[in-house]
């Protein structure tokens, strides 16, 4: 249920896809994120870097959250370049009920912001740069630089 | 007696770690002949380069966040660092 | 950005479109809410009566609220019936930044529920029960039984 | 003063009100000759069927929800009863 692609996402192609391989889980309720790269400080588009192992087990972990609710999670991610306007992510939760549902899009989509392995780079003058101002430290960081 | 001392030079030649530096960190990978997290702390302490990555980076061993520098190694183990994410 | 569609909704094919009208609106956040008649109870399918003046001035209020913090909301809702596994309503929103979206998505789904004026019926053995014990009395309701 | 009291007769011949009950309510709508909400109150309170559909429904005139019956009815007004709602 976790699906990375080279490059920008086919959104309207995998939101048909997720919607027809639930259309009869009985899932009462389909909430979709979807994330777009916007045009801001000049950039051309972003680049993003996979780190695919921790990605997987981080995935796991939310999507037995997810199945203890009876609810499925499905998320998509471009690796490389992805240019303005052009879409990176999409995250989507099924569930039977809609609080379960509208609760957990937002509580995974934080986690994901803060958590999964993925380093974003702004393309600027056909220049990758990492965008360290955007980022988060993940929870845990700097135990290597305590100084004895 | 002999023989276990033997045993514990053994154990220590091969105490082999693959360290990994991810996303935006420029560095090559290093193999480190190093026994837990604490030997390695002081090891990286010493690349200046590194020191803002250190501050920042998260440290995972065998693909698995630590919260503790209390960690023993074991030959063919890989430490990984990293540094600030931003998926979406 | 309200429609209003006789039977169940294309889902895939509203999804694509209103992707593709913001296409270049620089919006980071796209949340669509997709509502699916759920089996459960022995129902057929499920049944909607819409009141439209109302539900319009309900939506451009909402609207307004959107606008007030950069976002966009579009609807999409069936009229009539709509059977198992089919979808009857899709409510999204676009917005800059994905806190406003995560935020905008629940609020409005939330009072769509207790505040639009739309009855569901549930179709069982051929005959059309109003869902009296799912539905919500609207704010203030009771006015004209208040006896002096 | 016989023109002012001309006038408040027209006046009140004029104000009929269009009563509709929307969704399951099962009834047609009425034609009252009524001045306000307080008065509409009265004569549906003596409809049994309406009896449940009174306590549970919000009130619209002209299409606007209202939160009072301190409500004057002008000729033509449509007032509105919608009973519990469930959209999705």
């Amino acid at each position: 249920m976790l699906y990375l692609y080279d490059g920008s996402l086919n959104v309207p192609e995998i939101l048909k896809e997720w919607y027809e391989q639930e259309a009869t889980s009985n899932y009462g309720a389909y909430i979709p994120f979807v994330g777009t790269v916007r045009s801001e400080d000049g950039i051309e588009g972003l680049s993003f870097d996979i780190y695919e192992p921790i990605l997987n087990s981080w995935f796991a972990a939310w999507q037995e959250r997810a199945k203890a609710k009876g609810a499925v999670i499905k998320m998509a991610h471009s690796k490389g370049d992805v240019m303005l306007h052009e879409s990176s992510y999409i995250a989507a939760v099924f569930s039977p009920k809609r609080r379960v549902a509208l609760e957990f899009i937002d509580e995974f989509v934080e986690d994901f912001k803060a958590s999964a392995p993925i380093w974003k780079y702004d393309l600027k003058n056909g220049k990758r740069v990492y965008a360290l101002d955007r980022s988060t430290a993940i929870s845990g960081s700097g135990l290597l630089g305590v100084r004895k | 007696m002999k023989k276990f001392v033997l045993s514990q030079e053994l154990s220590k030649e091969e105490t082999l770690i693959r360290v990994e530096f991810l996303g935006p960190i420029q560095k090559e990978p290093l193999e480190l002949e190093i026994k837990n997290l604490n030997e390695l702390a002081t090891i990286l302490q010493n690349d200046k380069e590194l020191s803002e990555w250190l501050e920042n980076s998260a440290v995972a061993v065998n693909d698995a966040l630590v919260s503790s520098l209390d960690c023993e190694l074991k030959d063919g183990d890989k430490v990984s660092l990293l540094p600030p994410v931003c998926g979406g």
